[in-house]
């Protein structure tokens, strides 16, 4: 019996303590991983980290959820006041609504009912998480807009556009998965990665996703919305208490909901690690659910070590490899992927498949290497400035003394 | 003969339920949009009425095409009309005096001309073929239904449409692209413009605003080793906005005694 | 409830779409209302396809989506255009040719 | 009908020559005058080989023809390019080349100090080409290019030298009152081909008894008024005086013994309309008899000698046009007036230019006075013709007036009677203008103001003066002895075969004649006796003064034709402006009142032009809603 089928049995109120217990995930995984975070961050910043309140000062996030909570709540004059208290709403909102397509785990035994920890499965089911994707966008743009602000709304002007660019590249990496696994249903994704995950296959893919995943998300290192050093808080500047943590906790359910979406389509979703599945046969359905956590947490990790050791980029930058880099890359690599697909379910001989990719593979080492040529000249014509010399007292730069040195 | 409004099928209570709360939402919105004066609100009343679109969309078997309605119209277009108003004049409320003379009334009247007639018209539609549902077609899947009318029947629509779509991105690319007259203004340039000044004394940059020890804001002047305040400290900005606090009552008292 | 709603629903968002685009001189939010229209054209094919039970309207629906999209992109770029040089996004001071 | 290859040589040599002389430009200064004088004399004697060919064959069979080409083809309608030679035309071929090529000698001295002689000679021979596809076209149509021809050559070399304005006006006043002739000519043209559905000569002939007398007599009057135009008749005749702008030689050429009167050979050459339209040529005998009289008055009063001989000629030619409206009998004469006044007016006009190449181009008889001493040869024979014209005998004159006068008295009737009279009056007034003009300038004291004696002329310029002399003697005896050009002409005129009674004795006649000539010279030699001849008198008669203002032709021409014209098309003039015009400018001022109203829809704002969508979209749906409900 497919998911689909599963959850269309659902009676009200398994639906209404499904939803209930997937918020209460996200709040909970939100909390912890404020906490995780600043720990880890500490510990590659050898520090400790918060280690008061509670064990390993477990509470603190909580404590400090508390806090904001209690602190007064100001909205500036010039703010436009309804757009401005609606902006985190959607924020949030939407940030909750993505996981109503994620399958958490296989079928379990949940109250005495056969079912998945799946709220809805939809056939379009991954579309659906980039729309509400794009609606979330919303909640940065008005409040950067709303607060009547200069840097708030510069700050949501970047995060849109960065938000916009890099949906692209990410629906465009999702389009192999679709292609392989035939289907836009998370459900379906999940089972059709039963032998092999699509990070494996669509290896090209599974990275540009986990590029443009961090770009949605506005995160290290590419978190110029709120680029302290440029634009003080970013589109958040204004707000502050429980508004501000609306924010807060959508950034971060955000991370978890991409996280899972990843996890789902290129991990194998809530399936054990290869090797590994004797688990779900032994420890029953919900301990799926265990392995899904594991992988979330581990794109979780990835994402607090990017922000531990990477410098933030230029906007320029970024913008140029959204556009320059990831989305004619993710073309090709779909033109290539669909090539394969159709070969392989029009059974064509192994020969001409692995020609195909060596020709692809030639084509690719090709283009690179024309490409180095040119940076390499590029180089050599910059060089001819840089010898200039300058009508002020510089100090010497060991580079261009040594490359006078050598000739 | 079958009377359209009277004798299509009868849906089901959710989806009236939906429509009846929808419904009237978005019409209020609709004219909310015409009535509201900031372009924003406008913006932010259409994108509620698309989905509110797109959520009668999946509730009439268009699944994909709901979905697409809120990716491409609420997330792509309606995030490019709000990116459009940020940039251009997003202070601006637009102001209700008509300027053409009797434009208003004439147009309020026909459109309610126009509307009235359309829906009496809509009321007496006749239709001569029994209602079937999307049931049948939609049985493979919205998506699937969809893709196989387009990429059969409406093949060469569908290429026509993205070549239109292509065209369409380079025109705009055409039209807002402005030529650069000078190089953009990069850090190094700045950095060899301080250099270049006449006197170094800057070459190390500005003096960073606030009183340290006393005060901590961007609005205070620094205060020059002599107990002076620095005017260069400040953003010229809030200089010009007025907004610079004045800094004498954080000088060191001695150096008034002195005076 | 009758299928019609929507017709009825479609019918009247296009007026208001047609009354915007008549009275508001802002030219964003004129482009907004002839959205408005669009989109209710829209729902109206949606409609009719489900009416006659096959999947052109959602056909064609899409197609407009698509030139809708089209149109933004130039649209809007036409009006960054005049904002640039009119700093103005007025309709009204765009009349050009009337002096 | 025998053919002959030579006719076209005739017209075509001079053309040739014409063209040549024309576009050669400046190349041909030096050998274009001798070349056309040459190609006149071939013209010549090409005529006069025919002439001889002629005579040596049968009265019936004199006629040669040539076809050139089929001009107009259209259904039933055929007009060829065809030349007719016969007796008629032969005597005007050798007249046009015979005093044409003495003029054309003459006029290589006259002009000898121009610098666009060449220019001049080609216009000659254009017109002498012209003039010779006038007599020789065997259809009426052929006829009018030689007609339009002339016109232009006329046109010309009156206005030869246009540098001068009055000149130029002059040239394009006599080309103006040609065109109304010549409006006339195709108007019977075209009259004649309704009739006849036929253009030639013959073949009109042929068909004349088959035509109403009322469509004859509009074709005859229209000849008529064609005949006027060019032959300077009342009352188209105000040209001709002022056509003396043009050099002298061409004066004697056209204007006196050639293309005046090729309304005569129209009239003789349509004889067989004219003797079948007893009112159109009722209106011949009317105009030749007004204009003998009117000419000679206003010769009476010039004192300018080129415009009394033009008067005279005009005078001349109404005796002319007088003969052929007498009938068959008449015809002959006219064009033995018409060969005699050929060559006397032709010497007199080259003796005039002689006069006033020794005077310094001096044209006021009163600045003359007692040439004759000075310029002996040329005072003999313009004495010769003075007495050829008068009627002296035996000079030409007295043979073809004598016999025009008796004809007039012959006619019958008060007709007669009042014709013999006009005619008789006509012949005492040119007694007495010739003897004026005679006398004030060969005779008396010497008027010109200057030092400077008059001198002879060349021989260039005295040997053609001198041919033509001989020809004003002799060409009246020759060519009445036996009747001899009235029989030789028989074949084409028909002479009527019933004698009219004769009303007087030619005796009689003649005596008659002398006798008013007499008077005539009389009159004059008292008048003009006395030494106060420098200045015009003021205090002259009321037709004195009439006379010097050409008898009021040109006022008359003013106020009846002129005012009246332009009258009538300033107020088609103004009906065009306010009836049509106005029409016009009603439908664009509506355009533009309505432009102007339905602008204010194009007032460029986008959202008007939405809202005009919108009640275009309204009324759609109104139609839909109406037609299904």
């Amino acid at each position: 019996m497919s998911n689909a089928e599963l959850i269309g049995q659902d009676p009200g109120w398994v639906i209404a303590l499904k939803g209930l217990f997937i918020f209460a995930a996200c709040v909970f995984l939100t909390i912890m991983s404020v906490w995780a975070e600043r720990r880890i961050v500490a510990r590659m910043q050898q520090r400790s980290g918060p280690n008061r309140v509670g064990k390993f000062g477990l509470l603190q996030a909580l404590v400090d959820g508390v806090k904001l909570a209690l602190k007064e709540d100001l909205i500036p004059k010039a703010a436009d006041r309804v757009i401005f208290v609606l902006a985190p709403i959607i924020s949030t909102t939407a940030c909750f609504m993505a996981f109503a397509v994620i399958p958490l785990t296989g079928e379990v035994n949940f109250f005495g009912h056969q079912t998945v920890m799946q709220l809805t499965d939809i056939s379009v089911g991954v579309l659906y998480v980039l729309a509400i994707a794009s609606v979330g966008v919303y909640g940065i743009v008005l409040a950067g807009w709303s607060s009547g602000s200069t840097y708030p709304l510069l700050g949501g002007l970047r995060s849109s556009a960065q938000v916009i660019s890099y949906e692209v590249a990410m629906g465009l990496s999702l389009v192999a998965v679709f292609i392989y696994a035939g289907s836009m249903s998370t459900s379906e994704i999940v089972a059709a990665q039963d032998k092999w995950w699509y990070a494996v296959i669509l290896f090209p893919s599974f990275i540009i996703y986990t590029i443009s995943m961090v770009g949605e998300t506005n995160r290290a290192p590419f978190d110029l919305a709120e680029a302290e050093g440029e634009l003080v808080g970013g589109f958040h500047t204004e707000y502050s208490s429980l508004k501000f943590a609306l924010f807060f906790l959508s950034e971060y359910v955000n991370i978890i909901a991409v996280s899972a979406l990843a996890t789902t389509l290129f991990l194998g979703g809530y399936h054990a690690l290869p090797g590994l599945g004797f688990t779900e046969q032994w420890l029953g359905g919900w301990f799926t659910l265990a392995w899904f956590f594991v992988k979330v947490l581990g794109f979780f990790f990835v994402f607090v070590w990017l922000r531990g050791t990477l410098p933030r980029l230029r906007y320029d930058q970024f913008m140029k490899f959204g556009w320059k880099v990831l989305i004619p890359f993710s073309l090709a690599w779909i033109m290539v992927v669909s090539t394969l697909r159709v070969m392989s379910q029009q059974q064509a001989p192994r020969v001409i498949i692995i020609a195909f990719i060596f020709s692809i593979a030639l084509i690719y080492i090709a283009i690179t290497s024309l490409v180095d040529r040119q940076k390499v000249n590029h180089a050599k014509a910059a060089k001819v400035t840089n010898s200039e010399e300058p009508n002020f007292p510089v100090p010497a730069i060991p580079n261009s003394r040594s490359e006078q040195l050598n000739g | 003969m079958i009377n359209l409004a009277l004798d299509i099928g009868k849906t089901a209570g959710p989806e009236a339920v939906l429509f009846y709360f929808l419904a009237p939402l978005s019409v209020f919105a609709g004219l909310g949009m015409l009535i509201v004066k900031k372009a924003v609100h406008s913006a932010l009343l259409l994108a509620w009425i698309m989905v509110s679109l797109a959520i009668f969309y999946i509730a009439q078997d268009a699944l994909f095409l709901g979905i697409v309605q809120v990716v491409v119209y609420t997330g792509a277009v309606m995030m490019l009309f709000l990116f459009i108003l940020m940039l251009v004049g997003v202070d601006t409320s637009d102001s209700f005096t008509e300027t053409i003379r009797g434009l208003r009334a004439i147009a309020i009247t026909a459109a309610i001309g126009f509307g009235g007639l359309l829906v009496t018209l809509i009321g007496r539609a006749t239709f001569n073929r029994p209602i079937t549902g999307l049931a049948s077609v939609n049985s493979n899947g919205n998506a699937n239904g969809l893709a196989k009318e387009l990429f059969t029947q409406y093949v060469f629509a569908f290429e026509v449409v993205s070549a239109l779509l292509i065209t369409a991105a380079l025109g705009a690319m055409v039209l807002a692209h402005s030529q650069k007259t000078r190089s953009p203004f990069a850090q190094r340039d700045l950095s060899i413009a301080r250099f270049r000044k006449d006197n170094l004394k800057d070459a190390a940059g500005l003096p960073s605003s606030g009183v340290y020890a006393l005060h901590n804001a961007v609005d205070v002047p620094a205060l020059l080793p002599t107990g002076k305040a620095a005017p260069t400290s400040i953003s010229a900005v809030l200089e010009a906005r007025g907004d610079m606090i004045e800094s004498s009552k954080f000088q060191l008292q001695q150096e008034e005694e002195e005076k | 409830m009758a299928i019609a709603n929507y017709l009825y629903l479609s019918a009247i968002l296009f007026t208001i779409g047609a009354v915007g685009v008549v009275i508001r001189r802002n030219a964003i939010v004129v482009f907004m209302c002839i959205e408005l229209m669009l989109n209710a054209a829209n729902l109206a094919f949606v409609t009719f396809a489900r009416i006659n039970g096959n999947l052109q309207g959602q056909v064609v629906a899409f197609f407009t989506m698509v030139v809708a999209a089209c149109e933004v992109v130039v649209g809007l770029a036409i009006i960054v255009t005049i904002y640039r040089s009119r700093r103005s996004i007025s309709v009204d001071d765009a009349s050009l040719l009337k002096r | 009908m025998q053919t002959s290859a030579n006719l076209v040589w005739l017209i075509a040599l001079p053309l040739f020559s014409s063209a040549i002389l024309l576009l050669a430009g400046k190349r041909a200064n030096s050998w274009g005058h001798v070349m056309a004088t040459i190609v006149s004399a071939s013209a010549f004697t090409i005529g006069f080989v025919e002439f001889i060919a002629m005579q040596s064959r049968a009265d019936e069979n004199r006629a040669v023809a040539q076809k050139l080409f089929t001009w107009i083809s259209v259904g039933s309608f055929n007009v060829d390019a065809s030349l007719l030679l016969d007796q008629l035309s032969i005597c005007f071929v050798l007249l046009i080349t015979g005093v044409g090529t003495l003029i054309h000698i003459y006029s290589i001295a006259y002009m000898s100090h121009d610098l666009d002689r060449r220019r001049f000679f080609a216009y000659l021979n254009l017109f002498i080409a012209a003039m010779l596809l006038l007599v020789l076209g065997d259809s009426y149509l052929n006829l009018y290019v030689g007609w339009e021809g002339v016109g232009l050559a006329s046109y010309l070399l009156i206005g030869f030298w246009n540098q001068k304005p009055a000149y130029a006006t002059a040239a394009k006043k006599a080309f103006v009152a040609n065109r109304v002739g010549d409006v006339g000519l195709s108007l019977a043209i075209m009259i004649a081909f309704a009739t006849f559905g036929d253009v030639s000569f013959a073949g009109i002939k042929e068909h004349v008894e088959h035509a109403s007398s009322t469509q004859l007599t509009a074709i005859g009057l229209m000849l008529l008024l064609a005949a006027c135009g060019k032959s300077a008749q009342f009352p188209l005749q105000s040209w001709l005086g002022d056509a003396m702008a043009g050099p002298t030689p061409v004066s004697a050429l056209i204007h006196a013994a050639t293309m005046v009167t090729a309304g005569v050979y129209l009239i003789t050459r349509s004889n067989f309309i004219f003797d079948e339209a007893p009112i159109a040529q009722l209106m011949v005998l009317i105009v030749g008899g007004i204009t003998l009289l009117f000419g000679a008055i206003i010769g009476t009063a010039k004192d300018d000698i080129k415009k009394a001989l033009a008067a005279s000629t005009m005078s001349q030619i109404g005796y002319m046009i007088l003969a052929t409206g007498l009938g068959p009998i008449g015809y002959a004469f006219a064009i033995m007036h018409l060969l005699t006044h050929g060559f006397f007016k032709a010497s007199m006009f080259l003796g005039a230019g002689s006069v006033m190449h020794g005077m310094k181009d001096e044209v006021n008889m009163r600045k003359y006075g007692g040439i004759g001493k000075f310029m002996p040869i040329t005072a003999l024979t313009f004495g010769l013709g003075y007495l050829a014209i008068i009627g002296v005998p035996p000079f030409a004159g007295f043979y073809s007036k004598d016999k025009i006068i008796e004809t007039a008295f012959n006619a019958g009737g008060m007709k007669g009677l009042a014709l013999g009279i006009a005619t008789l009056l006509g012949a005492m007034i040119t007694a007495f203008y010739m003897t004026r003009v005679v006398i004030l300038t060969f005779f008396g004291n010497e008027r010109w103001g200057h030092k400077d004696e008059p001198h002879e002329s060349p021989a260039l310029m005295l040997i053609p003066i001198g041919l033509l002399s001989i020809g004003s003697i002799a060409s009246g005896f020759i060519l009445s002895k036996g009747e001899g050009l009235v029989h030789w002409l028989e074949p084409v005129v028909n002479p009527l075969k019933e004698h009219h009674d004769e009303f007087l004795p030619p005796i009689v006649v003649s005596l008659m004649t002398l006798t008013v000539v007499a008077i005539g010279i009389l009159i004059a030699v008292s008048k003009y006796r006395g030494d106060q001849l420098a200045q015009a008198p003021e205090n002259v008669s009321v037709l004195t003064k009439a006379a010097r203002r050409d008898l009021f032709q040109d006022d008359l021409n003013e106020s009846v034709f002129m005012h009246p014209g332009q009258t009538l098309v300033r107020n088609i003039l103004n009906i065009d402006y306010l009836v049509l015009d106005g029409l016009v400018r009603a439908v664009g001022s509506v355009s533009l009142t309505a432009g102007s109203r339905l602008r204010s829809l194009q007032n460029g704002y986008v959202r008007s032009y939405a809202l005009l969508m919108i009640i275009g979209a309204l009324a759609l749906i109104a139609a839909i809603w109406v037609v299904t409900a």
